[in-house]
């Protein structure tokens, strides 16, 4: 398994560097390697500045982020729902955090002080929290089916308010709203790339404490507190967790579905549920995957985008359909 | 000095109590058997000792200190136990589920010290499981997972083990395997072992102690040469068995038994 | 020196006062009538189809939504767009106004709007002569067929089998009414004051009834719309005043939707011919 | 236990008729039930007859249609929170109601009926498809494979509308309402009704043991896969109908058949009756509320039911939180 | 005459066969056990002879017929099987639970008839659950709801009866009460039950004739006085022990049992 990791996590890496490589060079815009070296050493042209400094590697960087918390958010959701088909989008957190940005909007116009930069991230993040609300008023988590519905719950409620409000409040536009639910990088300033990178930062050490050793909770909660796991406290760590991480992604790139529930059946697949091993192919996998969705978004009907979080969905529905199918011979889903 | 008391247990469901004012003592270095009917409160009681579930009253005592107040991992150095039905992913090496054992005594972010190594390969070889060390679970028969779970809990260096029904859909062969592992394990390494069982043939051969519950109180307790008897059986399980002693082991048995004819009667029940 | 500041939804934005390439997302119609060079805009606007054809052919597609490196590609020295995501975007390659719908629904505010944005006082005056001439030859129209305009108008939709009534932002003839000199009926008056647009029940119809009633309907392309068919046939629809005497006006969806000056030019003489075919 | 069963049919016959009276009385103006009764001639009677018995009688129908597929989702799948709008029937149904608008087909009811049945009947097969195993059909595969493909449905839904610049009407689309009903929509949710009703009485034996697990029900002698797949397409039937005439009406499907189950149990056979009556009765309540809280508007009613759907479910998780379990 | 055999059955799961030509006869009216390891493709069998399942080639044959040909509801009327896990909701009553195993009796648009109310009757009579008839399954214990199950099947009115451990997880009482009705069963109505069990001694003692199965093939079959000696348990389940009459009932009982030290030789085993 060591060794197929390795193996694995080269391939993706090197996948990755294509992506970008073709993310860089290609658009409406061809730039060459001499353009994108020019550009690196400071002497490139204009055009070429703003192309790769203010379009192209800002879609790099939020693909870089989403993909890392989305992957990770939906491989810990899996882990603590002991359900492999767990999803930041299943659990109401997307559609908490889709509300929080929706409200944000709403109230934006009341001049409120708050620049968008750091109130959406913010109120993003909060709505996540709303969402989840379930992991943290449910105190004992002994079903894992339990929190799963519940968490079908509160999405479903969100979801009503969210058509409530898109219904109601006609003063903004129907069309924003729907990029925010299905998924797009809506902002690419350097300045909120910096703010949502940091937060990465922050979660990213405490999320790796966090997961350590998580692979004890896959015995079971019984066998887990046997071991000498706080189980109740780590699972509600890794929720919290979870929640933060898809609220930052939903902040930078909208409520991407698909990803937090693909990367890790990837991963788990191609180097089997040992937590050192998949974990870090979840977080590269996710990365990849939405950088691929960015790249076919914006080339398959160009000069016309579509949201990245659409393609996601599309791309991966074969890959979802033929996962079911190929386990339908095994007794678990 | 281990020792492991339940003092004025209460422990129940939101809506009913299983177990009410229950005060117990595990003797050292012993296997305790703990049998009793159909919901006599024996999976319950077990998840209490092992810190799993809180009592709703009363604590339950580890060398003078309560539970409670132990961290997890401390406890479980401590306490080592295994549920009814111990589940793995199926990809999971032999090694590495053994490897789980040794969680109560990792620092966080650091990988296996060589000590780890060491009582990993020691639970490895007392359970028999040196040639299967990097298989995974999904090769394994039913006896030889069960075997590797044990193995796991061993890895914990504890002193005491907490076992709920391990030999339950194995067949004669397997049970026998366990059983005699767990044998092993009392009298070479004197780790004290609480044990749940329904055959009480089994409960009356392999343990030193046998406590036995009905309706979450304790009936009797005591070596199962005191107690195991056609009165305690009438009692406890309302039949009408004959005990003697086993030919080879001279351990008590049921020889013979069936229901009562009438009810039976207050001379035959006391 | 040769910009001139601007307020617009996303802040005061230094405008070229001579904008020679302009990236229009949306208001294509609005920044031609103005005679400005447009290099770019949406294929939803360059369907208009009321626009100088031979000049939307030199536009360029920049994409839906557009895309920031088709409109880099244009050298654009002015872009306009309704939104937020856009301006995030188009900020970066050349000065971008964000202009809000509401901005630009009432034909008269929304010439000056933009003849401010483009510097182009000149040209929006000739238009609205031009625009003027229009409404009065209409006008006299109406008046050889002695149609009086004191009557009031209200403009609905059926759309997915739902009805809206309509204010007066969002044309479907609206705008050429007024400029004829029509009013709203009272009760759409208020829709026009609040969000502009409301869906009503077919029960609720005689509240906003009006004396000439347009009607159009968006779920179709070209065909018969059951639902409105099936309106048609409620009688409490037909116990309405209009319906009764024939001042239900129907109007093709894609040719009343357009509310660019060039649209609003052009469907004063529509909603006249329909005003004198319904008065027959 | 009798009385106390016919205690509950009594309560929910005259909830039903004091909702279909309801009504009948509210909208943009507020009639009496004696107006009703005895209406003016003309405007008003014609109001009546024409507008709001038909929208009566579909919300009455509607609701009935959509909680007794609901109910059957929940026996086949034997599954708690078995909804057709979780399984993706009702984002198949939009989807091919997306494309029709999008391909410019004349939305008359038989159109958008036969539209919405198609969409829904590949959308349930795909689902259905992916949750059977070997050993039958998996509840949880059952429900998350629905959920997940139904969200991969909204999303092409979305996709298409954005390609083609049909926002507008994927908005529209999106919420539930009953206005601008009519006789024929009548008609046609009527005759669904006979039909999911005579195939019910038919099948509810079978249906009563296919509650049980799978290897039981065989052993009984039940054909669980011929019974699955009638009870499908009965589900496909009437959600596809209430599609078609209503738009998305979330929960009805799932709340209703949950309430009578915390009364009454969730024997399918003694409860069937009880939950046509109780959907009936909360949609033409629902729908009184929608016409008539910001007269003469109408309130989004598919927001309105998702919203209390959501509230409801929670509550009831909440109250069962012991007794989960699948 | 009921008469249930398997011929040239090849029974797997899509990687690898279980059962490979196996032909087995089940003797009528008799309780037949089916013992082995675990592994050996009991329950899978099962499976197949209730029709749950269809073999890979080869079939069962129930009356000379075979059993793929008969409509569910026929079958069922020959044919009642239990699984191991039973589950119905919690909510449902004991007697309408027993009423559902009339439903291959019944046909669409028609109540319970006369009939299907007395076989309802003397099956909660058989299964001593008349006093629970109106009681629901949440508030029985684990050994009554197992009755109710079996009620269930016995009103079923078939001639077959097959049973997957139907006492796992019970306690001596609740497994001596389930074996005993199943007892009286084949005594009084003469039924063909076929039952898997994997303490020995119960199927010694309850069975009318044993097939031991090892990997997918029968090693032995007979009445338990022939077939269950030392020899077999050496050989199937690699136990040491002592096989001696039972002392009140006779039957065939292990007396004593433990690994071997060394392997069995050749002439233990054989
Ligand atoms: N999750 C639960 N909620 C409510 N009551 C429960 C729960 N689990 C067990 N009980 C009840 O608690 C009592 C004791 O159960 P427990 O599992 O401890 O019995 P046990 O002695 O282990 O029985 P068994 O021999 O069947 O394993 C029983 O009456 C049972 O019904
Ligand atoms: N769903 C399945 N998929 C693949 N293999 C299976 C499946 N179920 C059982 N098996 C395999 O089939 C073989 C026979 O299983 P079966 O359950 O029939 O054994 P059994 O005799 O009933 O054992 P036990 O005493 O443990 O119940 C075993 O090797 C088992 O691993
Ligand atoms: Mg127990
Ligand atoms: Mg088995």
């Amino acid at each position: 398994m060591k060794r197929s990791f390795q193996i694995w996590c080269t391939l993706f890496s090197l996948l990755f560097v294509g992506l970008v490589i073709f993310q860089l060079t290609h658009g409406s815009i061809h730039l060459s390697w001499t353009d994108i070296r020019q550009v690196f050493s400071g002497h490139g042209s204009a055009q070429a500045d703003l192309v790769l400094l203010q379009f192209r590697l800002p879609q790099i960087a939020l693909s870089v982020i989403c993909g890392v918390c989305l992957g990770l958010s939906g491989a810990i959701l899996q882990l603590v729902t002991e359900n492999p088909l767990a999803d930041t989008s299943i659990m109401g957190i997307n559609a908490g955090a889709s509300l929080g940005a929706v409200v944000f909007l709403a109230i934006s116009h009341l001049n409120i002080p708050l620049s968008q930069t750091v109130g959406l991230p913010i109120f993003a993040v909060l709505g996540s929290l709303v969402g989840a609300c379930i992991v943290f008023i449910q105190r004992r988590l002994q079903q894992p089916l339990q929190l799963l519905l519940l968490g079908i719950a509160s999405g479903t409620l969100l979801n009503g308010i969210i058509l409530l409000i898109e219904l109601q409040l006609d003063q903004f536009d129907f069309d924003k709203l729907i990029v925010w639910i299905s998924g797009d990088f809506w902002n690419q300033d350097w300045s909120y790339i910096a703010v949502l990178g940091g937060a990465l930062l922050i979660l990213l050490p405490l999320t790796l404490r966090g997961l350590w050793a998580s692979d004890i909770l896959t015995l079971g909660q019984q066998a887990a507190s046997g071991l000498g796991l706080a189980v109740a406290g780590k699972r509600q760590v890794l929720l919290l967790l979870a929640v933060l991480l898809a609220g930052l992604a939903v902040a930078g790139g909208g409520a991407i579905s698909f990803v937090g529930l693909m990367a890790p059946h990837i991963a788990r697949r191609l180097v089997g549920n040992h937590g050192r091993h998949y974990l870090p192919l979840t977080a590269l996998i996710g990365v990849n995957l939405i950088l691929f969705a960015a790249v076919v978004a914006e080339n398959i009907f160009a000069p016309s985008q579509l949201p990245v979080g659409l393609v996601v969905a599309v791309i991966t529905m074969p890959y979802f359909v033929y996962l079911l199918l190929h386990q339908a011979d095994q007794e678990s889903i | 000095m281990t020792q492991l008391e339940g003092h004025d247990l209460c422990i129940g469901y939101p809506n009913h109590m299983i177990i009410e004012h229950l005060n117990i003592k595990f003797p050292d270095h012993q296997i305790i058997g703990l049998i009793g009917p159909n919901g006599s409160g024996k999976s319950t009681l077990l998840n209490v000792l092992s810190g799993f579930r809180q009592p709703a009253a009363g604590k339950v005592v580890l060398n003078g200190q309560p539970l409670a107040k132990f961290k997890p991992k401390v406890r479980a150095q401590n306490i080592a136990s295994l549920p009814q039905n111990p589940q793995a992913p199926e990809d999971t090496l032999v090694r590495d589920l053994v490897a789980y054992g040794r969680f109560a005594y990792q620092k966080p972010l650091h990988g296996l010290q060589t000590d780890d190594e060491t009582a990993i390969d020691q639970a490895l070889i007392a359970a028999n499981l040196e040639g299967l060390a990097t298989r995974s679970l999904a090769n394994l028969s039913g006896g030889q997972r069960q075997r590797a779970f044990i193995a796991m809990t061993l890895a914990q260096n504890s002193d005491i083990l907490l076992l709920d029904e391990p030999t339950t859909y194995l067949d004669l062969t397997h049970q026998l395997e366990i059983l005699k592992l767990l044998q092993e394990l009392n009298q070479e390494q004197h780790k004290t072992i609480i044990i749940v069982l329904h055959d009480l043939n089994q409960a009356a051969r392999f343990c030193d102690f046998l406590v036995c519950l009905k309706d979450g109180q304790v009936m009797y307790q005591g070596r199962p040469d005191q107690i195991f008897t056609s009165r305690m059986l009438a009692k406890v399980f309302q039949i009408d068995a004959t005990v003697a002693p086993e030919p080879r082991l001279g351990c008590p048995m049921i020889t013979s038994y069936d229901t009562f004819i009438a009810a039976p009667t207050a001379a035959e029940a006391h | 020196a040769d910009t001139h500041a601007f307020k617009a939804a996303n802040g005061t934005i230094q405008v070229p006062n001579h904008p020679k390439r302009v990236v229009a997302g949306l208001y294509l119609g609005q920044v031609m009538a103005l005679n400005v060079n447009v290099v770019g805009s949406t294929k939803l606007e360059m369907a208009n189809p009321y626009l100088n054809q031979s000049k939307v052919k030199k536009i360029t597609d920049v994409g839906t939504p557009m895309s920031a490196e088709a409109v880099l590609k244009l050298k654009p020295d002015l872009i306009i767009t309704s939104n937020e995501a856009d301006t995030k975007k188009m900020e970066k390659i050349a000065p971008t106004v964000q202009i809000p719908y509401q901005k630009t629904q009432q034909f008269t505010a929304s010439m000056n709007y933009f003849s401010k944005l483009l510097n182009q006082p000149k040209q929006a005056k000739a238009f609205k002569q031009s625009f003027n001439a229009a409404a009065k030859k209409q006008v006299k129209r109406l008046e050889a067929a002695k149609i009086s305009r004191k009557s009031s108008f209200g403009v609905y939709e059926m759309q997915s089998s739902k009805l809206y009534a309509y204010g007066s932002g969002f044309s479907r003839g609206a705008q050429a009414m007024l400029a004829l000199g029509f009013k709203l009926s009272k009760p759409l008056q208020k829709v026009d004051s609040s969000a502009g647009f409301k869906e009503i029940s077919v029960e609720s119809l005689p509240k906003y009834q009006a004396h000439y009633m347009f009607v159009t309907t968006s779920s179709t392309k070209g065909q018969k719309d059951p639902a409105l068919v099936a309106m048609k046939k409620n009688p409490i629809w037909q116990s309405l005043a209009a319906v009764k005497a024939n001042r239900v006006i129907e109007l093709p969806f894609n040719k009343m939707y357009y509310y660019d000056p060039f649209a609003t030019r052009a469907q004063l003489k529509i909603v006249t011919d329909a005003l004198i075919k319904a008065n027959k | 236990m009798i009385k106390r069963t016919q205690r509950i049919y009594l309560v929910l016959i005259v909830l039903l008729i004091a909702g279909f009276i309801i009504n009948l009385c509210s909208g943009p103006t507020w009639f009496s039930p004696l107006t009703v009764l005895h209406p003016q001639p003309g405007l008003q009677a014609q109001t009546i007859l024409s507008v709001r018995l038909p929208r009566a009688l579909a919300s009455v129908l509607v609701g009935a249609e959509l909680a007794v597929a609901g109910q059957l989702l929940q026996t086949i799948s034997r599954n708690p929170i078995a909804d057709p709008a979780i399984l993706g029937v009702n984002s198949g149904a939009n989807l091919a109601l997306i494309v029709g608008t999008v391909l410019g087909i004349p939305f008359t009811i038989r159109a958008r009926f036969g539209l919405a049945l198609v969409g829904a009947l590949l959308a349930f097969c795909v689902v259905l498809g992916l949750s059977l195993t070997r050993n039958g059909m998996q509840p949880l595969r059952l429900i998350l494979g629905g959920s997940i493909f139904s969200g991969f449905l909204v999303s092409v839904a979305y996709a298409v509308s954005l390609l083609t610049q049909t926002t507008a009407q994927y908005r529209t689309l999106l919420v539930g309402g009953f206005s601008g009903v009519t006789y024929d929509s009548v008609w046609l949710l009527a005759l669904i009704l006979l039909i999911v009703l005579l195939a019910i009485v038919y099948l509810r034996n079978s249906l009563t043991i296919l509650t049980l697990n799978d290897q039981l029900a065989q052993s009984l002698g039940s054909k669980r896969n011929g019974t699955r797949v009638l009870a499908s397409i009965l589900i496909v039937l009437a959600a596809g109908g209430c599609v078609a005439v209503a738009g998305n009406i979330a929960f009805v499907g799932l709340g209703i058949p949950q309430c009578i189950a915390i009364i009454s149990g969730h024997r399918f056979k003694q409860t069937v009756g009880q939950v046509l009556l109780a959907g009936g009765a909360f949609l033409s309540f629902g729908d009184a509320l929608a016409k008539s809280a910001r007269p003469p508007f109408e309130l989004p009613l598919g927001a309105l039911s998702a919203i209390l759907g959501g509230i409801f479910l929670f509550a009831f998780l909440w109250r069962k939180q012991g007794a989960l379990t699948t």
